[in-house]
This record gives C-alpha cells, structure tokens and sequence, in this order.
C-alpha cells in the first residue's frame, strides 16, 4: 500500500478540537460552516474567472489567434475586468416579466453547482462532506440547476428564452440518465459509493486501467453526457447562438447574466472533477506497477497537484468538442441519447455486473 | 444485419469526430501559425501596400506647389459629389483674367473611394494617400481642403506634362 | 376583465410566430423572417426585405456607365468583380468595343479569386450557423491571402470598382502573379482541410443530409440559380452556356448533383472552389501582354435600345438589363440579381422542418441581403 | 428563333409582332392576351419556356412597357415577351404568377417601384417600401425634396 505522505485530516481535525475547547457547540459549528463557506467562494470565484480566461485561450489557440492578451500580462487580468464590467452594467427590468422567479432563477443554478462542489475529495481528508452516498447526493444535486434554467427561460417573457430553456429542459433530464449509469460501472468496480472509498480503492491503479474496456467505454459515455449535462460543446441547444441569440439568459444582463456564466463554468469544472475523481484516481498519485523509485518519487507530489493536473485535463477534453464540432438538433440529441448512450450503458453494466463477479479485473 | 450497422455506424461516427478533432489539436499545438496582427503595437513597423487607397490626397512639391487648375472635371465625375471646387478669378503676369484653384473641398465622409476623380484629372493633380487612421470625433473633421494654405498652381512647360502620364 | 389577461385571452389562438428579425445572427444581413412555430416545427415563414433598399436602380439613373461601377460594387459585396464586369460586359457589347485579350484574362482570375473568397466566407459562415465556430477563423484566416492580392494591385479588399467600362482602371501590380500562384499552392494543402473538419463530420452529415430538399423543378420555377440550383440538377452556369471574357479558352467542369438537400449544395460549393482553383492556374500563367484598356470616349453614350448581359457570380446568374435613349445616363437599368430569387423559396424549403433546419437551410442558399433589397 | 417557330406563333395569335432585338428576339403582344401568350410558351413542348428570369417595367411616361425575360432551359433559347400598359395611375395587368411561381416576387417589386397592379395575385403588398409609403419611386416623375438633390 502506498505510504500517504500528504494527510489533511489531523489538520481538519486540530481545527475541530481548538473549536470545541474554548467555544461551545452550536458556535464552533457555525464558524467551522462559515470557514467552509468562505474558502468555497473564494475558490468558486477564483476557479471560475480562470476557467473563463482558460476557455477563451485555449479556443483562441485553436483558431490560430492570441486570445486575451491586453489586460495585465497575457490577458491575466481580463475575467477580472469583465467581471467588473458585468457589475457596473444596469440590470434591465423586464416588463410584465415574473420579477420574483426572473431573479430567483440565477441562484438557484448557483446554488446547486455549490452543492456539487462540496462533496468533492480534493486530497486526503480535504472535502467538506463525505457522504457514504457521495455519488448519489452528485446526481441528485446536479439535476437541480435545469429547474434554474426553466425558470429563468419561463419568467423572463421572451419566446426565444421559452424555447431556450424547454430544449435545456428535455436534454439535461435525459442526460442525467446515463451520466447515472456510467458512473455506476465504477460503483460496482470500487463496491462502494463514499467518494473517499473509491479513491481508495484506486491506489493500486486507476479505474480506468484496471477495469479496462469497460471503464474506457464508461469513460466515453460519462464524457458525452457530462458535456450534454452542462450544456456545452456540440449540445449547446440551451444558449444556441445561431438559432436563439441566447436561449435561456436572453434577457438577463449585468450580474444575473455573469452568474449564469459562472455557474455554467462551475458545472464544467464539477463534472471534470468527477470524471477525473472516478476513473483516474482522483488525487491518487500514478502507480506503474514494480517500478518502486518511480512511484516513491510520484507519491512526494502533492494530491492537489495531482488532482488539479486531472481536472485540467479532463476541462481540455470538453473544450476540445466544444470548438470542434457543429451542433445537434434537439431530436438528434434525444435519439443520441435513448437510442445509443442507454443500451450502451446497460451493456456495459451487464458485462462490468460480470466481470466483477469473476474478478477478471485487475 | 441492422445491429451490424448501428455498431459500424457508432465506430464511423466516432472516427470522423476524431478527425476533426486532430485538426483543432494540430492548430493548438502549432502557436507559429497565429495570425493575428497585432495593430496598435506594431504601428510604428506597419507597412501599407504601395497602392493601398487611404484617402485622396493633392500631392504639394517641396516649395509648396499643386498641379490642380480648377478645371472640375473630378467634381463633374464624382458619382456622389463629394468633391466641391471653388476658384476665383485673378490676373496673372501675362494680363489676362484666369482662373484659380482656392479651395479643393474634398467630403472623405460621403467618397465611396471609385478612383474616377484621380482617373480623370487631366494634370494628375490628385493621388491616393496610404493614411487609413480616419476616426474622428466630430463628423466636421471628415470635409478636407485638399489645397494646403499658401500653395500655388505649378507652372511648367507644355510639353512635358504629356509624357508623365499617369501609367 | 384587466388589460393583460384581455391580452393573453386574445392570443390564445393565434399562432405561435417569432421574429428573426432584421437584427439576427444566422441572416447574415437585414433580413427578417417572420416564422410560425408549432413546438419547434417550423410550419409557415414570410421573409420580409427592404431595410437595406437604397434604390441603387433609381440613382443609376443619374448617372453616367462608368459612375455605375462605384454602385453595382455594392450589390453582392462578395462578387464585386463579377458584377461589375457584368455592366461593363454590356456597355461594351452595346458599344460593340473589343476589349483587349490582357483585359480579359485579368478580368476572369478576377472572377474567380472573388468567387473562391466568396464561397471561403459562406463556409465560415455556414460552419457558425451550425455551431462549429473555428470553421468561421479557418476560413477567414485562408481569404486574408486573397484581399491582400487584391488590396496591393487595387489597393481596396472588398469593393474596388475596379474594372471600368473598355478595361480596367489601371494595370495590375507586378508581382500579381506570382502571389496568386503561391496562394494556389496554400490553398491547395488547406482546403482538404476543411472536408477533414466539417464535411466529413458525422454531426455536420445529420444535420444536412435529407434536410431542405429543393426538387429540380422548384428551382426551375422559382429561378433558383448558381450553387444552390445546380444543387438540385439545375445546369445554370452562364460560364457555360454563354460563355464571355475568357472563359471559352478555359477546360472546366460544371458540378451538378441531382439530390438537391442542403448537404449536396455544401458539397457543389466546396467542388466549384476547387474548379476554381482549376481555372486560375490555366490562366495566370498566359496572360497575354498588351495595354490595360481600350480606346474609350470620355463619355459613352449607348446607341437607343435595350441590352441584356448575364455573368455567373458567386451566388448565381446575375443580369443586367439597360434600355437607353441614347443619353449619357441609362433611361432604366434592371439588375436581375440571384439572391432575390434565391431567397423566397425558403418558405417553401423551410416549413415543416425544424428552427435548426431553417438556419441550416437559409446557410446553404447563401443569402446576402443588399442582393436583394438593392 | 428559327423562322417557322416565328410563323407558328404568327398563326397562333395573329396580334403579336416579333422584332429581331439587339440580344434576344422581342416579341410585343397587348396586355389582354398575355396570359394565353405565356401559356401557350410554357405548356407546348416546342417552346417550353419554363424559366422566367426577369420581370421588369419600364416607365415612357404615356405607358408603362412590362418585360418578360424567358429562357427554355430545354432547347437553351431566350425570349424577351414585352407588353404594354396605357395611362399612369390604378393601371393593372393579368398574373402570371400561377405560370412561374418566381414571377410573384418579381410582381411585388413592380408593384411597389412602379404602382402597376396584378388582378388575382395572390399577395398583392409592397416589396420594400412600407405600406403607407406614398408615390412610387422608380417612376419618372416621382419626387422627393428630401432625398432627391436636384443639382
């Protein structure tokens, strides 16, 4: 077994003791809550302005152009600027729009991309929840930003926003069908659905190696879905430039379009994040079988290193579709969806139900 | 089989997603092909075409001298008028009354750039400039004398403003 | 009973219609579509133009031929070449004045190089109608090398009248050829290119295949020409049938494909580039020498009568149809222009198909809107 | 045009008179046989002009002269048809907008440049111009201080 070197729960747990000594119960729990929720806006903000820089250089790169690169050194400065921008813009009343469900909308998707963001494992002991149904209380709580949406294209009286936002509605509900099922497959690898528990159970190699075809083919359909999940790449119906202007937050401007904006790329970097948690370890360093300097070296890497190096990766991947491939049609995307990632998934889950039993996995 | 082709048509798809995908990869990893011009900082170094049609200009000699009569023919020619001539009357050294080029009104705002103008100046007083910086502030700033202050008509021999011919 | 739900009682039957307006993404231009919707189905579509008029027929009418040029420029921005030769063609045919061999060369690589960067547009653009917006800097990115031939021999990149009634304004720029045959050889590694990126593209084939069939008589009747006719069968290449300038001297193949969907009028457009590309090497090389113009009066005067004169743009069949009384102006001049016909069998070719389609549809005709409202 | 296809249409509609015109041959008939002029052209297989690429007026200020630029994508011919339309205001001429659906359009701009009307079309409206614009623009003596300079 590999000698965890990088272990945060005595950290948490020194924290948790000095509270309780000198403060008594109910309050050392609120501040040890209002810590938490500090530090996941700070890293909700910062994570997300640079995952919009990131996305607009990496697009610019492959449509051989610089990209941002006027404010602060290489552009580094240009979220932060737009980000100004979008405050000071003047939010635009809607008239005979629903005021209260029109401003509702935008937390709601906010709020359930927070909620997915606590149950991520970023090294040992360093997560907010630990569910022992992590992967449960994931899907359950990602399912929630598409009634946002539904809001938001309904109460903001505009017919491009309506249709916007009824297409965002059908694709994302079917979609959270074989995002379920393929994380499924590596439920059944790891026997457990504690988010901790299957990093665990990746020390000696990542699903994705050990359970080989399956896990790729899980792979695939999680990363399909996942894209399809947030709205992005080739099935971008909901905001369909061409087609809507800009489906669902048409009408919304200043600080209620931005939260839109961040959350969207929140979403991508939660659905990243898992991808890279379930199938390549999460923050489990690399392993390649005996060479035992090579993986005692990889062990003195940092996890959050290791885990931050995966979600970018797994971030490149889905900016990859995106500026790649043209868009679905609506009924495209549904017959994708029932016709072809479902029976996949049932097979592949009929074979890993299979393998599992013979322990023909590594 | 139908199952046959629902399988093969998963891996073509599949295969041809990739392909696309190698080209955006490829441009990724070759930064050298970036074609962006980086304008307001290369400015100093920015070259124009040699013929490049930035604005009409009546090209003035080192002592100030034009080549523009007053006949009018360019503002007869311009499609959209927006070239206004106004010429005086003057007596010059051989007594007789002549006319005189005061003010060549060039409207840069309404010119459609048809090189009629400059095509059928008969002494090839005008000419195209390769400045392109036209925005202004003030929509006044657009209507051009093209005349500098104090310039005079060039006196010249006859016979050699015919072999100059514009090429 | 309140105001509103007097209102919202009142629509309850009426049909579901919103308005790609004037202001839209995907209509390349002024142009609105007003479209009757049932769920996402497309079942009614009325095209509505007009924002752009400005009554070039009306203002050519004050002035002189070689004065038109500045105007037919502005018609179909992208041909500017072609349409200007187009008047040029029949001013000089009613003057019955033979053009030089040199003029005429020129005026055919003209065409073409206008034609490829036309159709290098339409693809960027319809790439982003679509959704693939890399296409959009691809294909700019390869147009940039033809402006810039044009920007150092005119000195202008999109609209250059430069070819005027009797030849051309002035002689082309010295290293004219060889930058042409150097873009040839650019062109000819990334135009596989785009095949490999979008035609080939499992997405891109769902989303043109079988979509907006245009039957070959529809096109006939509704006088579909250009890429989106021969789509369907429809042999319309003036190069062809009444060949001018230099394209009798030129061996070249008319595309034409019977199925007539918007994947088969993608596919026309991307062969006809590479026809294109055909035509400009067995021309660059053999320009003939010789002086730019011929001897042309300072004003034209065309003797009475009514003349017609058809030339290919990138678009279709462009017509130019003067009547004139032997004035200095044309008494009446018509342009005949393709994206006027081309554009009202969208109702036709959109309905019963999806808002995605429609988009997708109204790309591949290859709208553009001054065409139409002139 | 071959000579005998001249004399079948000759004898056929006895009023049309053919001219050889500079381009095409011209072919001048009186506006209440046109329609039977233009079927006659479309439906027989001799003829067969299915392709109607322009329509277009033309104002001589005592009538208006209509023009009907045809093609027969058959037998690759072109023919111009021309009529013609007395007095200046609430003239009118038949449709052929049944024959050749592109004629439709065509129409309206007429309609909307030049005030000529077409019985039984089937949406007789303006083209570009807004509904409630007054005057017909392309018309010789049509004028507009504003935007029309007089120089």
């Amino acid at each position: 077994m590999t000698s965890v070197i990088y272990d945060f729960t005595p950290l948490t747990q020194s924290i948790d003791q000095f509270l309780t000594k000198n403060l008594s119960q109910g309050w050392a729990l609120t501040i040890e809550l209002v810590i938490i929720g500090l530090v996941f806006l700070l890293f909700y903000a910062v994570i997300g302005l640079y995952l919009v820089l990131a996305e607009r250089r990496v697009c610019a790169f492959m449509q051989n152009r610089l990209g941002p690169n006027r404010v602060g050194p290489g552009g580094f400065f240009q979220t932060i600027a737009d980000l100004i921008k979008l405050l000071l813009k003047e939010l635009i009343p809607i008239r005979r729009a629903d005021k209260f469900l029109f401003n509702l909308a935008p937390f709601i998707v906010i709020i359930a991309s927070f909620m997915a963001i606590a149950a991520i494992p970023f090294a040992k002991g360093l997560h907010a929840i630990d569910f022992n149904i992590g992967i449960f209380y994931v899907i359950a709580v990602s399912s929630l930003g598409v009634v946002g949406i539904l809001i938001a294209g309904w109460s903001s009286n505009s017919k491009y926003s309506l249709i916007g936002a009824m297409r965002s509605g059908a694709q994302i509900v079917s979609y959270e069908l074989s995002v379920g099922l393929s994380l499924l497959t590596i439920v059944i690898f790891a026997g457990s659905m504690q988010l901790s528990e299957v990093i665990q159970s990746q020390a000696d190699g990542w699903w994705i190696w050990k359970g080989h075809i399956p896990a790729v083919v899980a792979f695939l359909v999680f990363m399909i879905a996942s894209t399809a999940e947030t709205n992005r790449g080739p099935f971008d119906l909901a905001e369909a430039e061409s087609e809507l202007t800009a489906g669902f937050h048409t009408e919304y401007s200043g600080i209620k379009f931005a939260f839109f904006f961040l959350a969207e790329y929140m979403n991508m970097f939660i659905v990243a994040s898992f991808a890279a948690t379930m199938f390549f370890g999460g923050w489990m360093p690399l392993h390649i079988g005996g060479w035992d300097t090579f993986n005692h070296i990889m062990d003195y890497i940092p996890p959050i290193i290791w885990y931050f190096g995966k979600t970018a990766l797994m971030i490149y991947l889905i900016m990859w579709f995106k500026w790649t491939f043209p868009r679905l049609r609506i009924d495209q995307l549904l017959t994708l969806e029932w016709k072809y990632l479902l029976p996949i998934n049932l097979v592949n889950i009929i074979i890993v139900a299979f393998i599992s039993w013979k322990h023909w996995h590594f | 089989m139908e199952i046959i082709t629902y399988i093969t048509d998963i891996f073509k798809g599949l295969k041809s997603l990739w392909k696309g995908m190698m080209i955006t990869g490829y441009y990724f990893v070759h930064p050298k092909e970036i074609v962006t011009q980086r304008y307001p900082e290369n400015r100093k170094t920015l070259v124009m075409f040699e013929r490049f049609k930035g604005e009409v200009t009546m090209p003035h000699d080192e002592n100030n001298q034009h080549s523009c009569t007053g006949c009018g023919i360019c503002e007869t020619n311009c499609p959209n008028g927006s070239i206004e001539i106004i010429t005086r009357k003057e007596v010059n050294e051989s007594g007789k009354l002549e006319r005189v080029i005061e003010k060549h009104i060039y409207h840069l705002s309404m010119c459609t750039f048809c090189e009629l103008c400059i095509k059928t100046c008969p002494s090839n007083a005008l000419a195209w400039g390769n400045e392109f910086e036209h925005a202004v502030f003030d929509r006044h700033k657009l209507t051009k004398v093209l005349n500098k202050p104090g310039s005079s008509l060039k006196k010249e021999p006859k016979e050699k403003k015919l072999e100059e011919v514009k090429n | 009973m309140t105001e509103e739900i007097k209102e919202i009682l009142f629509t309850e039957h009426e049909e579901y219609m919103i308005n790609m307006g004037p202001q839209h993404p995907s209509t390349h231009g002024v142009l609105r579509f007003e479209v009757f919707l049932k769920g996402e189905v497309v079942t009614r579509l009325v095209p509505h133009c007009g924002y752009i008029h400005r009554g070039i027929e009306k203002m050519c009418e004050k002035d002189t031929y070689p004065q038109i040029i500045h105007l037919t420029d502005r018609m179909d921005y992208f041909s500017a070449h072609m349409n200007n030769e187009a008047v040029c063609l029949c001013v000089e045919n009613a003057l019955q004045v033979e053009v030089p061999e040199r003029v005429k060369y020129i005026r055919t690589i003209l065409a073409e190089l206008g034609r490829l960067a036309s159709h290098q547009l339409w693809w960027c653009a319809f790439g982003m109608d679509l959704g693939a917006l890399t296409t959009f800097f691809y294909g700019l990115r390869d147009r940039e090398k033809i402006l810039d031939i044009f920007e150092e021999s005119f000195g202008s990149r999109l609209l250059h009248s430069f070819i005027t009634p009797g030849g051309l304004m002035h002689d082309v720029h010295p290293n004219f050829q060889n930058r042409i045959k150097e873009f040839i050889k650019y062109f000819r590694k990334k135009l596989p290119e785009y095949d490999q990126l979008l035609t080939g593209n499992i997405i891109f084939q769902n989303r043109t295949k079988g979509i907006g069939q245009l039957s070959k008589e529809d096109a006939i009747a509704y006088g579909i020409t250009g890429p989106s006719g021969r789509g369907s069968g429809f042999s319309c290449d003036i190069r062809k049938k009444y060949p001018y300038s230099a394209y009798p001297y030129v061996q070249f193949e008319e595309k034409l494909s019977e199925v007539g969907d918007t994947f088969s009028r993608y596919k026309l457009r991307i062969d006809e580039m590479w026809e294109s590309m055909k035509i400009i090497e067995q021309l660059v090389d053999n320009i003939p020498e010789g002086d730019y113009t011929a001897k042309m009066k300072a004003v034209l005067r065309l003797p009475e009568g009514e003349y017609f004169q058809k030339v290919e743009t990138a678009r279709g069949e462009l017509g130019v149809y003067i009547v004139s009384d032997g004035n200095k102006y044309p008494y009446r001049i018509k342009f005949r222009t393709p994206n006027f016909s081309n554009l009202f069998i969208m109702n036709k070719l959109a309905s019963g198909g999806k808002i995605a389609d429609l988009v997708a549809i109204s790309g591949s005709l290859d709208l553009i809107i001054p065409d139409i409202d002139r | 045009m071959t000579e005998e296809l001249f004399n079948i249409l000759k004898s056929q509609f006895e009023s049309v008179e053919i001219k050889e015109g500079k381009n095409y041959p011209e072919f001048y008939i009186p506006a209440s046989e046109l329609t039977t002029f233009c079927k006659f052209l479309k439906d027989d297989d001799r003829f067969s002009f299915d392709f109607l690429f322009n329509l277009t007026a033309v104002d001589w200020i005592e009538y208006f002269n209509l023009v009907y630029h045809l093609e027969s994508t058959k037998n690759n011919k072109c023919i111009v048809v021309k009529s013609k339309v007395e007095g200046r205001d609430n003239v009118s001429i038949d449709t052929v907008s049944m024959l050749w659906p592109a004629a439709e359009f065509f129409e309206r701009e007429v309609f909307d440049l030049f005030g000529i009307n077409f019985n039984n079309h089937p949406d007789m409206r303006r083209l570009f111009l807004e509904e409630n614009w007054n005057g017909h623009p392309l018309r010789k003596d049509y004028i507009d201080e504003i935007n029309i300079i007089e120089r």
